[in-house]
């Protein structure tokens, strides 16, 4: 009963000063992105308001050159991370080696796939990469880096698969706008596609 | 294309190729960089040759050549064939198009995979970059990262953890696995309709997880009334409910789904068509 | 290969500047306290030179009055821990339905059971419960708050559980020492809670 008392309490005012200490220790608390609407409504401030304070936590952090720690906006929301140039360090702290278990080709090709032309079935996937991804879907399902979104209004109706928040928090981006124009990489990574594949043929890269 | 049908030898292929490609496009674009052909005006004749030749290369060395890659040589055959066949004057009656160039689809999916093989490179970056990074309680979720379950959201991969659980639960007692001689089969079907029949019981409520199965616990009917869970499941007869990260898996009647449904409303489960009896029955046998 | 190469490698020198950083980082990311020992063996520097690394981090977030973090000594090791401020905003901000892995309360109750009188069987926890503890005994196994722990002299010999580190952590406990007495409760809430009573009663048996 006492909860729900405490849920028709009077909002209370924050001073920005507070509302940044507070922001700064639900951020450490909370294991996933923070969102600004969602504190906005258990606070019962309006949304721009702790998104403002956010942004100033993030500020004050990129002010701390020397500290560990950064604030990122990621996946929709702001989080927590230690700073790149700590990664070996801590990788060992944890005994977690950075950078293991990375997607497959495969894997990526299709994610690729999926980022850009969101919701698409099975069949959509294959015609692009003109090979079966069966097996890929159901990795990068597991994974939880794509969602069955809905179904095709086509005969047999096939499943449509689209993108999720891990898979923004997976390569680090803040929303699907974050994707660059296809076009654009096509022309910048062409170069580099070309110096790869003569690796590639020499067998010095896999 | 004053190109012989039998063209020109095609030059030694490296073998360390052979087996870095993801697909036949793949190897196609390979093959244009490799040669600087323009996509947008491939020799057709001579891409095919190079094309074939990696794919015999491949067989000299037993490997298998996947389906697709066969795909693509008659592909590319086929449009050799149109392109060596005379031009009808005009393509008659098709969308009062001129004749069109037989390798246009080839050209745009070539373009089309392209784009995303660049992109690649992009995500691969991004995958990099962001794995220099830590966050809270990272270590804890491991290499698998998952974000949090959403409240009252369902987890596929907490219900086959619950069924690891099971499975060790029986292994922890001596008896398991072994005592099922001379038992009656559990069939899936079975099993399906008695499992049906408990959740309808159960009304709106439901059941945990736990309680599906049966006690004592046999290996083979924990398998089968599994399978007739994910069966009841992927049907939408019924849905699974977990409310708390740490809470019970509750399995209930799917009512909104079960009103969308037309007809078969009630003892669905020991029905069921001659056909899906079939692939029951292939089920069944995978766990003999 | 690369990996055991890397362990050969000669230890790092650090600043002190970056030592603070990394351990910010670190006791960031681990969830467990961290003991100047266990850090000092992997980063091969001597124990004091991190301890001391570690007080002067302990001192810098002291200075920051408006942060909503703190640096803990606990359980043996340091922790960075929100101010007990904010203990209410943000529980408020956790409990939201937005999140998070809270306890369900029958597993609250057979933990609390663990923690008084582990070692403990099953039958002992369903004998004070009054109902089946498998399901609940197996998600606490799986989150860690509760271990096996042997087996009970008795014919079955059913498995013994008790609590882990993490539970103590869970519970920001230092040692299992810290538990409230369970008399002083049972007293407090006698009228309350008839399943504390029955606690009790076993309790007292023991």
């Amino acid at each position: 009963m006492a909860a729900t008392e405490a849920r028709q309490e009077e909002p209370r005012v924050y001073t920005l000063e507070a509302l940044i200490a507070l922001l700064e220790g639900y951020l450490f608390v909370a294991i996933e992105p923070v969102t600004p609407a969602d504190v906005a409504k258990v606070l019962g401030l309006a949304a721009v308001e702790v998104e403002e304070a956010l942004e100033d936590l993030v500020n004050l952090y990129a002010r701390r050159s020397k500290s560990g720690l950064q604030i990122m906006r990621i996946a929709g929301g702001y989080q927590i991370a230690t700073k790149p140039e700590l990664a070996q360090d801590i990788g060992k702290l944890l005994a977690a080696p950075a950078g293991k278990a990375r997607l497959s080709k495969p894997a990526l090709e299709t994610l690729a796939i999926v980022a850009y032309q969101q919701p698409v079935t099975v069949a959509e996937m294959e015609a692009v990469r003109g090979v079966s991804v069966d097996g890929v879907v159901k990795t990068l399902l597991d994974r939880r880096l794509i969602r069955e979104d809905g179904r095709k209004a086509v005969p047999g109706r096939p499943i449509l698969y689209a993108t999720t928040p891990e898979f923004l928090h997976y390569f680090g981006l803040s929303s699907l706008e974050d994707l660059p124009p296809l076009e654009d990489i096509a022309v910048a990574e062409a170069e580099k596609a070309q110096e790869h594949d003569a690796l590639q043929a020499v067998g010095l890269e896999e | 294309m004053p190109v012989a049908p039998t063209a020109a030898p095609v030059a030694a292929i490296p073998p360390l190729t052979l087996t870095a490609f993801e697909g036949p496009l793949d190897l196609l674009l390979h093959l244009i960089r490799e040669h600087k052909i323009d996509i947008a005006d491939i020799p057709i004749l001579q891409v095919t040759e190079h094309y074939l030749a990696h794919l015999r290369a491949m067989e000299a060395m037993n490997l298998t050549v996947a389906g697709e890659f066969l795909v693509m040589a008659a592909t590319l055959l086929e449009i050799k064939s149109r392109l060596l066949l005379p031009k009808p004057p005009k393509e008659v009656g098709e969308d009062g198009e001129e004749g069109e160039d037989p390798r246009e689809e080839l050209v745009q999916r070539l373009l089309d995979y392209q784009r995303y093989k660049a992109f690649v490179a992009t995500l691969a970056t991004w995958e990099g970059d962001r794995r220099q990074v830590f966050f809270r309680g990272q270590a804890a979720y491991g290499d698998l990262y998952e974000l949090p379950v959403p409240y009252g959201e369902f987890s596929s991969a907490s219900l086959v953890k619950a069924l690891m659980r099971l499975l060790t639960e029986m292994g922890s007692d001596g008896t398991a696995g072994t005592a099922h001689v001379g038992r009656a089969k559990v069939t899936l079907r079975l099993a399906m309709a008695t499992l049906w029949r408990k959740i309808q019981r159960a009304g709106s409520e439901g059941i945990i997880f736990d309680e599906c199965f049966e006690r004592p616990l046999v290996r083979f009917d924990v398998i089968m009334t599994f399978l007739a869970l994910l069966e009841l499941l992927r049907q939408a007869r019924i849905s699974a409910i977990q409310e708390e990260m740490l809470g019970e898996i509750r399995l209930a009647v799917d009512v909104q789904k079960a009103e969308d449904e037309t007809g078969e409303e009630d003892s669905a489960g020991t029905d069921g068509d001659a056909e899906s009896a079939e692939s029951e029955e292939e089920a069944l046998e995978e766990f003999e």
